[in-house]
This record gives structure tokens, sequence and C-alpha cells, in this order.
């Protein structure tokens, strides 16, 4: 009676099919982790272009390729592979230093460092990831994770020095000041946003570029710079307020276990609460969630405090961990890295936290890669765009390794939504 | 060699000690000069770490900025050489301090400054409100303080009150265009002598004098700038020289040789070992007077011998 | 209006001995995935007819005609204009045969001037590459079309400040602006009173005299009836039968819905109880900040359903939201037995015991990324047994899915399937069935069954008379007249933000048509 | 018959106003008059009572507008007041913008006869100073316009600038002239703006993510290149000539303007020429009103013919070239040399402007002169030791930003379908 598709019989059946066949079948269909994975592997094989051509060395032998091929297919190997290989060395593990280790030569710190540098880089990036995917979700692009992230070293650093508590305590202290940071400088342009539909991509970009002047000016005032320093440099944050970490040289911190436990509470939050109901319905249909009660606009100021609260624990986690003083670059790139790391992790709170793992990995094996062969960390970063703009189009993808459709999977972040 | 955020392009002391690599890379065999840009505090240790893993022999970190976690790596480290520009550290014996005493170069520049200003106005700026950027400041805040004793003259400073230790800054090392607005701003004040401390964003400041036809003239710092930046050699009065590039190409030559890098005393480049130094005039030769030279040099003896003490906050102790 | 169907009849049957055939759709095949739209279509349309398709929403029409168009291809089957087969890659091709179309949902560029939405993609320009519009050659262009035809435009207007009746003016003039032979009009009577339809059909029946071939889609019997030479009718993609207009209505029906459908709304005489809802002195005003509700009064008591006709966009939607709490009045009262609504919030309201049916089902009634259970409980998934405020209750949200599901008959694969998976009627019974599953006192339902195929129609009506007859106060509104009479104990009939007067439905259609024109007579006045 | 014509003529009265009280009108009125108290209260009691001196020539000499800097600070704080109550008090509506802007105006004099009081500011300086700062921010809001009024959301300026800027200085540098470099800084532009199409228009990616990324792509790729290339061998890839400054004679000795206008760059003039064409080119031409279709309906424009996705990727590939231009001011103009994130931003500086002048040509260069004059008089501030903390003065135009996309020039609107993609159904 109507044209509504026939009720699909055929799904139960396909589940008695044999699991392997249908794990064969489905492994070169346009699923979300073959997707993900070749997109990794575009992106690499585009980067091993790049070093390719702008090696003036390996350049040469190309000159006469026509002559003798093979000078410059190995030497294009050779760099390509051992960049590769210290990528991977810098961020997993290296194979001698484990061997040593295992026969006496070496010690386990070396062998761990990869995995601890790794860590170490992606704990921020987890909270930042988190905050923009969490956003994301109910339908805000909140670019400010950088901002709220600043005002979250700003606050947690502040905490860390200028108030005596005994450890633990301290620490607890310290990080709560920089979620409600990072909340109230999330605040701002959640409430714009509600009160006056001013767009957040707008207004979080100006509350970086605010955040980081303010930072700047902070830090050169009586109380909070080192009064033995005369540079842009605050005092050192008092060790009960340090996140507990492994002995030196290993730097991996309690950051990286409060990164699982916030991802936890995320995926939670987004799936079985009911504010999570509300913003995923704002998110995906904001007339919708309107008509059925929710108040859009308090939906959008209560993100963006959450989301601008876990940017500030980023920051936090970068000045209690690993930072222990601001400085004006205290807060790196973790937000616009965060940025990235969501749109990898699909906003997914659990995709987020492995995204947060595999750039902490690329970021650590860049630097054994730029200390090693001389490739700099810029290459990491195209390498992080690359990846985001093919699991961005997965078309694309689709398109350059003929995949077949996913039976399953809806493919494509689209939240176009323009301004 | 690790440096620090400002990059191996920073027109200052990174791409000075780096020159300084390379020129070791001359002079003997085995030096194999390999370095890591800094993109946040938080990597000065691991990139300093990567370095010790790989087995360098010679581990380089620039800036003060960087003193604590080449304190740090350099204790877990004692059998490595470490060496560090502009700062120094107390009790490692691994690690070979280079520094310079910028206040005795500058504050001649103050002087000349002074002296050839028609304005009767000059002006300095800075790139980051960071101690080796000060220093310059400092001494050439009091060469110009000096110039108005010895001659009962008023000539004024802008951009830096020394005793108040505050001015202008750039906040960047990399942008001409920050530079040139300052500098313009300071020419529209009235200022004819201007010394950007601001390595690339310096460039802007000679944009300015480049425009000016002949009104305004730069005072350079660190490598002469005739050689540095030779497209603007026809503005450049003369350039504060902190000869990073030497220290760093010696240190490192004789650690590659086996000669011992003591910690202490270390290196310290003052007027007297022709570790800072006033450049040549280049161009500006014929236009500076030969009294004016002659003032300049007097001075520079009175400080070698030590009759003229020039002190800064941010020099080394 | 009668004459003209008999000499346009005639005068046409002569000439197609002769001339070739205007247009003919040969084999049209058009799949959506699984979805077969357009099965093996065949429609020959010949000069100067009149040629209606008839079928129930969903069953395939504007699919087809998009394919005409231009808008799509077909997957399989040939279009031939003039006996030669034709590709139409995109609308551009299309124009260029001869085909024009007006489509359901205007085409209008709101923010333009009426001239510059006419003539976009056929401007008149000076300067050659550099393409300066002529704007004095364009508007005389559309003074001329709009004066040849009798269709008055105000070529300076901005199409966003037109009412829809002017807006599909404008539409038509813009299609005959290019000298279309062929032209498609896609349910074009939706947004009209019963009077400006009347007009419409005339027009329509003057261009086929003229020559041009019209192709008018529609799913209302009466005007079938009314204007066409032919008929063909569709039903899930496929032809099923090709009638004249002599076929009779129920024929058509049957034809259409594939069975035999009663299309009256079957209801006991209303027991009319205490006033619910009292609206009084009520201003609202639209996004654009223009007076959209002008002091309306009016009154729904428990256990009878009051209709507002009325054309869209006189203020309907403006009164609805003002009373659900989403649009804050300018001035005037609600009160929800004795209590004032004013100022509540939507949730407030909803949880006063208010039932809402919006008028835009996939922009304000479903979530269409969320599953059916998830669309079940959109307004009640802070509350017990769905959850506490802070966390969701899954088990029981699934639980009494299963029951709605079974209960409004939703047609879905599984609770856990996304609403966007289903059909225009099952998305809107979701809705019914959220908004009846909990105790009213009254149910607001806008434009119920738009867009609903007539087997969710009639269930979708057989709700809300049920809901009134346990007593609930119902407000429905709708544009289709044919809905409000059936529906409504007491007609309330909406022109420009005012209740022209309230009627019975009784009172013939000719009349309350005219009421929605905006024409006060005596006898309305006097049921007033 | 005659009712339908009846209708016909009620559909073209005009729509009732709006009468609410604390309409847009008064709030804006209200603020105005705070602010103005401010400024005549603070900046008044802060403010030397010394001479401001406002010099027409370059530097300090030369004749001047001269006012008491406490007495002006006060003065114009009372005019901002008045004209705040003019507007709280209802005006004519065609007097409301006007006195909209001298409220903000004379509130800004009041800031400067504070922080100039006993000082000076030279006003050709000053001005030309900001049209330079101002220049990239044009070009990059005149590409947004182009990509947005086509419904192409465009976060990717940022990116386009440094490609350009990249472009450039190698291009320049390696053939030794300044048009190659230009030349090369507009492909370098148009690199992006084809990846930005064709992931937008044809992949369908989420718009604002594509500028991110993209952003962040030539950011990698220019950073990598630098560092691998122009790093190691300055002096052979990265010391392109710069762009002559032209002198018209003539007009170039009109006091103030002159020196401005007629004695710069080609690119100013450029920037200034294609704001004055993209304007007339939206309202005055078919690809104008075509390109406003798609932006607002597409599929309105599909219907009548038109090739919306063409149009778009033509639009988007327009806007490479206006930014990639924009990116050449960083290498030629402004510096002489590339280095790594030298646009530091200033790509979402355009963007802002575009948003706050409306996404329209003139009032993208008015919001771009706005944040050039606010970037250059915290430059000029912070030099001759401002009482502001310079980290503040440069907070001045974000804020003012946040300011504007949040209430100051209303609520602003977007082409109806910026930022969705055009998909068939």
């Amino acid at each position: 009676m109507t044209t509504e598709a026939p009720p699909k019989k055929e799904e139960p059946k396909k589940e008695e099919e044999s699991f392997l066949s249908l794990f064969v079948h489905n492994l070169w269909s346009a699923n979300t982790v073959t997707v993900t994975f070749l997109s990794i592997l575009l992106a690499l094989v585009i980067g091993a272009v790049l070093i390719v051509v702008s090696d003036s060395e390996v350049l040469a032998t190309f000159s006469y390729f026509t002559a003798r091929p093979s000078d410059a297919l190995t030497a294009s190997w050779d760099l390509i592979s051992r960049a590769y290989a210290d990528l991977f060395k810098g961020a997993i593990f290296d194979p001698a230093a484990v061997s040593a280790w295992f026969n006496g030569t070496g010690d386990w710190q070396t062998a761990l460092n990869p995995l601890s540098e790794t860590l170490t880089y992606a704990a921020p990036l987890v909270f930042t990831g988190l905050s923009v995917a969490l956003a994301f979700r109910g339908g805000l692009f909140n670019i400010g994770g950088q901002g709220q992230a600043v005002i979250g070293c700003v606050t947690a650093g502040v905490a860390g020095f200028a108030i005596g508590l005994p450890a633990g305590l301290h620490l607890v202290v310290a990080l709560a000041a920089g979620l409600i940071g990072g909340a109230l400088w999330g605040f701002v342009p959640g409430l714009l946003k509600a009160r006056t539909g001013a767009h957040e991509v707008i207004t979080t970009i100006m509350l970086n570029y605010t955040a980081t002047l303010f930072l700047g000016w902070l830090i050169l005032q009586n109380g909070v710079q080192d009064p033995d320093r005369t540079d842009a440099i605050s005092k050192t944050i008092d060790s009960t307020a340090g996140l507990p970490a492994l002995p030196a040289p290993l730097r991996v911190h309690f950051g990286i276990v409060l990164a699982v436990l916030v991802t936890a509470g995320v995926a939670w939050l987004v799936n079985r609460s009911s504010f999570g109901f509300e913003l995923r319905a704002v998110g995906v249909n904001p007339p919708a969630a309107k008509t059925a009660g929710m108040s859009v606009g308090r939906t959008y100021i209560m993100l963006m405090v959450v989301a601008g609260g876990l940017a500030g624990l980023g920051g936090a986690t970068q000045v209690l961990g690993t930072a222990d003083r601001l400085t004006d670059q205290v807060a790196g790139n973790i937000g616009f890295d965060g940025l990235l790391v969501a749109l990898l992790g699909r906003n997914k709170p659990w995709g987020t936290l492995f995204a947060a793992i595999l750039y902490g990995g690329l970021r650590a094996g860049g630097n054994l890669m730029q200390v090693d062969v001389g490739i700099s960390l810029e290459l990491v970063t195209v390498l992080q765009a690359l990846i985001v703009i093919f699991i961005a189009a997965p078309a694309l993808v689709k398109a350059i390794f003929q995949l077949r459709d996913a039976r399953t999977a809806r493919l494509g972040a689209s939240m176009a939504k323009g301004w | 060699m690790v440096t620090d955020t400002g990059g191996i392009d920073d027109k200052s002391f990174n791409a000075s000690a780096w020159a300084g690599l390379q020129a070791a890379k001359t002079q003997a065999s085995g030096v194999d000069p390999k370095y890591v840009a800094s993109t946040a505090e938080a990597d000065y240790e691991p990139n300093l770490r990567g370095f010790v893993t790989q087995k360098c022999n010679f581990i380089l970190s620039v800036g003060g900025l960087m003193g604590d976690a080449t304190k740090n790596v350099a204790a877990q480290n004692s059998s490595q050489q470490f060496g560090i520009v502009d700062s120094a550290i107390e009790g490692a014996t691994n690690v070979y301090p280079m520094q310079f005493a910028t206040q005795e170069a500058a504050f001649l520049a103050g002087y000349l400054a002074a002296g050839y200003s028609k304005s009767g106005k000059v002006a300095t700026f800075g790139g980051r409100k960071i101690p080796p950027v000060t220093i310059f400041m400092d001494g050439f805040a009091d060469g110009v303080a000096q110039y108005n004793k010895a001659k009962g003259k008023d000539v004024k400073i802008l951009g830096w009150d020394k005793a108040a230790q505050n001015g202008s800054f750039a906040e960047d090392f990399a942008s001409p265009a920050k530079g040139k607005a300052l500098a313009s701003t300071f020419v529209a004040q009235g200022a004819d002598v201007i010394m950007p401390v601001a390595g690339g964003t310096g460039l802007g400041a000679a944009e300015v004098a480049k425009g000016s036809s002949g009104k305004v003239s730069i005072i350079w710092v660190d490598q002469d700038g005739c050689k540095a930046a030779a497209q603007d050699c026809d503005v450049f009065l003369t350039t504060v020289v902190k000869n990073i590039t030497d220290a760093v190409e010696k240190a490192v030559v004789a650690g590659a040789t086996g000669q011992p890098l003591t910690a202490t005393p270390g290196y310290l480049g003052t007027l007297e070992n022709n570790g800072v130094s006033l450049a040549p005039y280049n161009q500006f030769d014929s236009k500076v007077d030969q009294t004016l030279k002659d003032e300049v040099e007097k001075l520079k003896a009175d400080i070698v011998a030590g009759t003229i003490k020039v002190e800064s906050p941010s020099a080394p102790a | 209006m009668r004459r003209f169907q008999l000499s346009g009849k005639s005068s046409q049957r002569s000439r197609s001995q002769e001339i070739p055939l205007r247009l003919e759709l040969r084999g049209i095949t058009k799949r959506f995935g699984d979805l077969v739209a357009n099965d093996h279509i065949d429609i020959t349309v010949e000069p100067g007819e009149v040629h209606a398709l008839l079928g129930e929403n969903g069953a395939g029409k504007s699919t087809l005609m998009n394919q005409l168009y231009g808008l799509l291809q077909p997957d399989e089957g040939e279009i031939l204009v003039d006996g030669e087969p034709k590709v139409f890659r995109s609308p551009r091709d299309a124009i260029a045969a001869g085909i024009g179309m007006v489509h359901q949902h205007f085409m209008l560029v709101p923010v333009f001037t009426v001239a510059e939405n006419i003539a976009l993609g056929a401007e008149e320009v000076r300067g050659g590459p550099l393409g300066w519009l002529d704007r004095r050659r364009n508007k005389r262009d559309v003074l001329e079309t709009s004066k040849r035809y009798g269709l008055p435009v105000d070529p300076d207007a901005l199409v966003e400040n037109l009412p829809v009746g002017a807006q599909q003016r404008v539409e038509i003039v813009k299609a005959l602006t290019r000298d279309v032979d062929l032209l498609i009009l896609d349910e074009p009577t939706a947004v009209l009173t019963p009077q400006e339809t009347d007009e419409l059909l005339a027009v329509m029946r003057s261009l086929a005299d003229t020559g041009k071939s019209i192709v008018f889609i529609t799913h209302k019997l009466r005007e079938v009836k009314a204007i066409a030479d032919r008929i063909t009718v569709i039903r899930r993609g496929r032809t099923v039968g090709v009638a004249t207009p002599d076929t009779s209505e129920d024929e058509l029906a049957a034809l259409m819905v594939g069975r035999d459908v009663s299309l009256e709304v079957t209801k006991t005489p209303a027991d009319p109880g205490r006033e619910v809802l009292k609206v009084s002195g009520l201003i609202v005003d639209d996004d654009r900040g223009v007076r959209a509700v002008d002091n309306v009064d009016l009154v729904v008591r428990s256990g009878e359903v009051l209709g507002i006709a009325g054309v869209q966009g006189n203020g309907q939607t403006e009164l609805v939201e003002a009373i659900m709490g989403l649009r804050p009045p300018r001035a005037g009262a609600i009160t929800l037995e004795e209590k004032s609504l004013a100022g509540r919030t939507t949730k407030q309201v909803l949880r006063a015991g208010v039932g809402y049916v919006p008028e835009d089902r996939s922009l304000d009634g479903v979530v269409k990324d969320f599953t059916v259970a998830e669309n079940l409980v959109l307004d009640l998934y802070d509350r017990a047994p769905f959850g506490n405020g802070f966390k969701l209750n899954p088990k029981a949200i699934d639980e009494s899915a299963r029951e709605r599901v079974t209960q409004f008959d939703i047609r879905t694969s599984s609770p856990q399937s996304t609403v966007g998976t289903l059909s225009g009627g099952n998305q809107q019974k979701v809705v019914v069935a959220r908004e009846m599953s909990r105790p009213l006192k009254l149910l607001v339902a806008s434009q119920p069954t738009r867009g609903v195929d007539v087997g969710s129609i009639e269930f979708i009506h057989n709700q809300i008379i049920h809901e009134r007859d346990v007593g609930t106060a119902v407000l429905v509104v709708s544009s289709e007249l044919d809905e409000v009479v059936g529906l409504a104990d007491r007609i309330a009939v909406m022109y420009r933000g005012r209740i022209l007067a309230v009627v019975s439905p009784d009172m013939p259609r000719e009349e309350i048509g005219l009421l929605m024109a905006g024409v006060v007579t005596p006898e309305a006045e006097d049921t007033e | 018959m005659s009712r339908v014509s009846t209708a016909t003529v009620d559909d073209l009265t005009e729509a009732t106003a709006p009468d609410r009280f604390w309409n847009r009108q008064r709030r804006l009125g209200a603020a105005l008059v705070i602010i103005g108290l401010i400024a005549a209260v603070i900046f008044g009691s802060l403010a030397e009572s010394a001479t401001a001196r406002f010099t027409i020539s370059e530097d300090a000499e030369g004749a001047a507008l001269s006012i008491n800097g406490q007495f002006g600070a006060i003065l114009f704080g009372i005019v901002t007041v008045a004209a705040g109550g003019a507007l709280l008090a209802g005006v004519a509506k065609r007097w409301q913008t006007l006195l909209l802007c001298l409220g903000i105006v004379t509130f800004v004099f009041s800031f400067l006869c504070w922080q100039v009081a006993g000082k000076f500011l030279p006003l050709v300086d000053t001005l030309s100073g900001s049209l330079e700062l101002a220049l990239p921010l044009i070009l990059g809001a005149l590409a947004g316009v182009l990509c947005e009024r086509s419904g192409v959301v465009n976060v990717a300026i940022e990116g386009q600038f440094l490609m350009g800027a990249f472009g450039a200085a190698l291009v320049g540098t390696l053939a030794t002239s300044v048009w190659a470099g230009l030349i090369s800084a507009v492909v370098g532009g148009v690199i992006i703006a084809s990846l930005l199409a064709v992931l937008a228009i044809r992949f369908l990616v989420d718009q604002v993510v594509v500028g991110i990324v993209l952003n962040l792509l030539a950011l990698g790729i220019t950073g990598f290149l630098y560092e691998r290339l122009m790093q190691p061998d300055a002096l052979k890839y990265n010391s392109p000539p710069r762009l002559p400054e032209w002198r018209i004679p003539g007009l170039a000795d009109i006091p103030v303007i002159g020196p401005v206008l007629f004695e710069t760059n080609l690119l100013v003039w450029l920037a200034l020429i294609l704001v004055v064409v993209i304007h007339l080119g939206l309202t005055r031409t078919r690809w104008g009103l075509r390109t406003r279709a798609v932006g607002e309906h597409p599929t309105a424009a599909d219907t009548v013919g038109i090739r919306v996705r063409g149009l778009r990727y033509m639009n988007v590939l327009l806007g490479g070239v206006v930014a990639g231009a924009g990116g050449a001011y960083f290498t030629l103009v402004s510096t002489g040399a590339f280095n790594k994130n030298m646009t530091a931003g200033a790509g979402f500086i355009a963007l802002a402007a575009l948003i706050f002048g409306r996404w329209t040509p003139f009032g993208a260069l008015g919001a771009a002169l706005f944040f050039g004059f606010a970037q250059k008089l915290a430059n000029y501030l912070s030099a001759v030791g401002s009482p502001v903390p310079n980290q503040f003065l440069n907070m001045l135009p974000y804020l003012a930003t946040i300011i504007a996309v949040a209430g100051l020039v209303g609520r602003v609107r977007a082409p109806a379908a910026d930022g969705v993609p055009y998909v068939k159904s």
C-alpha cells in the first residue's frame, strides 16, 4: 500500500554465512576500518613522494634515471624506508633497544621510551580531541580548543604554583582549575551562539588569539613570572600539583590514565545520559529538538562549557604532566591537533582516543625522524592533514582503491551546514 | 643541535649556532651536524634525548630557555658532552657553556648611534623579552646615556627603558611585517637610528630605512648585516656582532679532535676576545665622523681595560 | 470551464492524426538503491492536451517528471520529443527542447526580485562577454508575459515578501517567458484557495488551447476530473491505468490506491465539554518581524476538533508555534484550562498535557538520524521510566518502542532502525505515536497528513478522532480543505493572520473557499 | 476572477513594521550611551591634560590637528553618548547607520585623545599602515566573497595565502621576476582552491573541515619545502624581488590621501579595483546574478539550466586567484622572503572581515580596513609606550570581531546555501 521498501529479509540469512567469508567480503568494501587504514597508507605514500622530491641528493640520482634507474630507486627506497622506520622506532619500539634490554646491554627505560613518548604526546590530545568531538556531536564546530587549552594551562598552572596544598589534593585542585578555566572560555562562545546566533567558528577563533595574548601578558606579571628570570616564563608548579609519572627519562604520566577514564566518561555521556540524548538531537536536527521541548540554546551553552572544560583539562595535563611551568608556547598546538584527532576519530569518544594515540605516535616518531634523517616535523603535519582529508572524503579513497560499497557503514562525516 | 622554538631560521642565535656547526663540518672531517627544531617547550627534553640515543658526540642546546632541560638530560647522561649557548648550568661538568657579554658591544653601538643621530632620537626594539635580547638593549641604552653624559646632550632612546626593563617587542622573531610596523612608528616619532634585536623581524626595520632615502639607518645584531642580509647593506650603520658561530665552531672542532671542553669557566665572549664586537661600518665608513669613530675605539679600549663597566641584569654572571 | 474542455479536446483529436506526438515516455525506469521509483512507465502527451498524472504521495510522479525535466536521469527507457529520442542531462536540455516545469516546492530565490527570478538562466544582457544585465528589458519581458497570459506579477517585488499564490504565478510566468511547448505543473494547487485553483485550471486550459501541452500532477480527484483530457494513474512506480475524465471518483481512487478506500472520515457527532484552550487577542510576528497573527481569539473545547482552514502562509504556522511556546507572542493571552501558557517553554507546554504534531515532519517532527525508539521518546527522554534527567534507561525506551510500533502499525524492520529509512507515512506515524502515547488535554496537529500515503492518512485521521472521543481537545491545522472539513467539528478560517469566521463543516466548500481568499460573505459573518 | 485580482493588490501592500520597544536600534543606542559614558569618564580622567597632535605629515613635524587630550577624550565621549541618545530616542531609519558610525568613530577618537595626549599620531603613517595591513585581508575577504556567494564556505583562505606567498617567493626568486612571482602566487592560491573545490563540491566533504585541514596541509607542505629547500640556500630559492612602489604624479600630492593611495604598490590598487569590480559583477552582471542564485537556492538555479557545480568550481577557483594574490603580499610586498607560517592567522582575520562585512565586497573592504587600523594602532601605541599593555591592544581586533559578530552588525545572514553541497536528489 505504500512505496516503502519491503522489510529486508536477507539480513538474518547473511548472519548464517561463515564469519570468515563475511570478513573477507567486508574487508575490501568501504567500511570504516578499511577506509581508515587505506587513508593512512595513501598519506604515507604521498609523504614518501614529498620526501624524495625534496631531497637534493636523491633527486640527483634521478637525473640519470634512464641510464641507471636502480640508483634512483635504491636511493629513494633507502631514504623512505629509513624515514618510516624511524617513525616506527620512535613511536612504538626500537628492536635494537629491546634486544639490548633482553641481553642485558640496555635498560628497560630505553626500550620503553618510544611508547612512553607516544603516550605523553597523546594524553593532552585525547582531551582536546574529545572536546572537539563532543561539540561536533552537538552540531558545534569548536575551533576554540586551542584557546580553551591555553586558559586551562593558565588556571591549572597558576593553581599549581600559587596555592600550597598537600599532595594529591593540590593535584585535584589544579586539574579542577584547568577544567573550570577551559569551561569558562567555552562558555563565552556558547552563550553568544545561544543568545545572538554568533557563529562559533568565528568567535572561537578570535578567542584563541585572545587567550594566547592573555597568556603572554600574564606570565610577565609579578607573582606569576619566575622572579629569577627576566623572560616570559612563570614559576614552576609545586611538586604536589604534578601528575605522577614514571621515573625519568620516561615522561609518560598519569595523564594518559586520566585520558582513558575521561574517554569512558564522555562515551557514557554521549550515549547513555539525558544530556547526551539532547546534544545528539540538537546536533543532527535542532528544530526537531526544539519542537520536542529541548532548549537548543541551553544545550549549546552546556555543550560548549563541557567541551571547553575538556580542552582545559587537556591544557592542565600539559602543564601538570610535562611542562611544569607556563611559557607562551606552553600549550603547543594541542588545540588544533585535537581538531584533527576528532575528525580522524570520527567524533566518537573511543575513536578519538585511538586517533590521539596515533597522532602521539606520529609526533614521537617524527621527532626521531627529524633527529636521524633530518626530515622536518612538518612532514608529520602533512601526513596528519592528508589522513584527515582522506578520512573525510571516503568517496575519494573508494574511487582510488575501487572499493565496493559497504553494506552497512554510512560513510562521510557530512556535517555540512555552513554558517 | 636542538633549537628552541624560534627554529633554525630565526636569523638569530639558532641560525648562528647552526652556521657554526656547518663551519665545523668543513674544519673537521668527522663532524656530521644534525639539528632538530623544537615546536614547544615540552619538546626540549625528548629532542635532546633523541640525540643521546643517537649517540651524538656533542649535543648543543641553543638558548637560555633550554637550560633546565639540558641540565636534566646532561645529568642523566654524564658520559656525553653537551654544550649550551646563552646559558650556563651550574654543577654540570659535561655541559660546555657559551655565553656572551653582548652588552659591551651594544654599549659601543649605543654611543655610536647617539653620536650619529641627527634628530637626537634613537630607537631599539626586541623580538621577545628574553635575556639574550634585552642584553643588547641594555647595552645600547647605556651607550646612549654615556654619550649624553660625555657630551651634555639629550639624545632620547625609544623602545627600551633600562631602569624599568620595559620596552617594545614584536613578540615574533620572524615577522618582518611587525618589524616594519614598529620601525615606521619609531621613525614617525623622529628616530633615525634603529637597532632591531629581533632576528627576521628586524628585516622589516631595514625595509623602512631603505624607504627613507638615507634618513634612517639600522644597527643590525648578531652577525654582520652586510653578510647576513646583504641586500640591505646600504642601510646598516654597523652590527653588534655576537659571534656564536665562531664559538660553536671552535667548541665542536675541539670536541671532534678530542680536546677537552671544560664546563668552568666555559666560554665567555667579550670585546676583549672578540666574542662580541662592533662590525665594520661598511658603506657608512665615509659617513661616520672620524672623531666619533675614535671615541668608539677609545671606549672599547676602556671596556677591555675594565675602566668602564657595562652592566645588564641579563648579562652572564 | 466545461466549454473549454470540450473544445480543447475536439481540436486536439483532429490534429493528432497529422502531426507527430509532442512527447512520449517509453519504459522509463528509475531505481534508488533497492527502491524502484519508476517501473517501465509509458506515457504519451499530445499537443494541446492537458494530461493529468494521478497518484498518491510517493507513487513516483515527481520522480518521473524530474527525469523528463533533466533533474534526474532514467536508468532505462527513453524520452521522445516530436518522435526523436532525447537525452536530458540537465534542465538546460529540457528547456532547450521546450519543456518547462513548475515545481511543487517553488524554485524561486527568496532574496531576489520577481524580475530577477524570472530572468535567471535566460537573462537579457548587453556588453557581450561581460554579460551586463539589461534590467529594463528583463522587466519588460516579464510584464509582457504577465499581460499576455493574464497572470499579474510585480517585477520589482521581493519574492520572499509575496504570498504563496503570487509566488506560484511567478513560477508560471517564469516558465512561460521561456516559450515552452510543454508545461509540467507538479501539485500546483496544494497552496491555493479553491477559487485560485479554479483560476489556475482556467489558465491551464487557455494555454492548452494555444497548442501547448500540459502535464498536471496531482492527487486530487476533483481537479483531475475538472481539467484533464486524459489521466494516467501511477501506483508504486507503475502505470496502473489510463482513464478519462468520465471515470468516477471512486474508480479513480481505487486505481490510485489499489483498493477501495473510504475518502470520508467516519466519526460520531462531537460532544464538546469544558474550554481547554483559550486564545485571546493573540499577536505574533514572523521571523522577519512582520505581523503574522493579528488579534486572534479562539477556543477549543474538550471532545471537539477545531479545524483551522486557510491557505498556507496566513499565520497558521506562527499561531501554532506561539501556542507551543516555540515563538514568543507580541501580545495576547493563551490559557490551557485556565492556566496561562504565556512565557512557558515548549517543554513546559508539552508537560502541561499538550501533544504536538508539527507541520514539517522532516524538519521539526523527527530526528532522521535517530532510531525509531529514540524518536518515540524525543520529548520524554528525561522522565521516568525512560530516564531520570541524568541518565537514560535504554531498556525502558526499547520496550516502550516495541509496544508503540505494534500499536501504531509503524512499518519498520526494528525499533533500532533509523527513522530516515522509513517512508513518509511511517515517519508521521512515529510522530503521532509519540505525541498520543501520553495523557493529553490538548492535541495540536499541523498538516497531520502532508506527504503521507492514503493508508497512513486513514490511520492518522482515525487516531485523531479517537483522541477527540476520549475527551481531548483537538486543534487541526491543514491547508487541505478536504481534510479540515472531514475532521473538524468547527472550522476557523484564517486569512492574513486573522480568523475571519468560525463556521460549520457543513458549510458549502465554495463559501469556505471564499473566506480563505479573504472575502467575508454575510452568511459567514452570521455564524461567527 | 475579480477576487483574485483583489488579492493581488493586497499582495503588494507593505508589511507592518514591528513596534517592540527594545528593538535593535534602541539596544544599540543604549550600548553607545554606555561606552560613551565610559569614554568620557574613564578615558577623560586618565588622559593627561596635554596637547594631542594628529599630524598631517609622515612624522612629528608639520601641520597638525591639535586638541587637549583630556578635553578631547571627554568631548568625543559626550558626542558618543549623544549619538546613542538619539538612537534611543528613536530617529528615522536612514539616520540610524549614520548615528551608529558617528558613535563608534567618536568613541575611537576619545580613546585616541587619551592615548595620544602629550604625544602625537601621524595620520599619513597611520592610514597608509592601516591600508597596508588591511591589504591581504581585503584580498582574502574578497576571495571569501567569491566562494561564499556561490555557496562554498572558504575557511582555507589562510592556506591559499601561504601557498601564494610560498609560490611567489620560490618562483619569483628562480625567475628573478616579480611578475613571475605574482603569477605563481596566483597559481599557489588556485592549487589550494582546486582542492577545496573538488573535496567540497565533488566529494561533499564538510566545507569547514576541508578548509581547516587544507590550511594545515598548506602549512605542512610549505613548511616542509621551506626547511628542505629554502632554508639551506635562501639566496637561490628565497630572495624574490619586491613589488615596486609607484607614484602617480599629481594625485600623490593631495594631502593625507595622496601619499596613502597614490604612492603605493600595484597590489593595493588591484585590491581596491577588485572591490569595485566584484561588487559590480555580483550586482549587475549575468555571472553575478547566477552566482547569487547558486549561493541562495542552488536547486532553483539548476531548474533554470544553470550549471550549479560548474559555477561553484569557477568561483572557488577565482577566489583562489584573488587569495593567492593576497598571499603575494606577504613575500613580494611586506618582507621579501618566505617564512614558515608567515601569514600567522591573517586568513582567519580575512574570514572574519568577510562575515563582519556581511558577505559583500564593500563590507569586506570596510571590515578589513577596520582590522588594519586596529592592528596599526596597536603597533603604534605599543611603540610610543601606551599605559595599556600591548597584548591587550593586540586583542582589539579580535574582541571587536566578537562584538561585531555577536550583535553590533545585527544577525548576519549568510547566503542561504553557503556550506551546503549541491546534490541532485
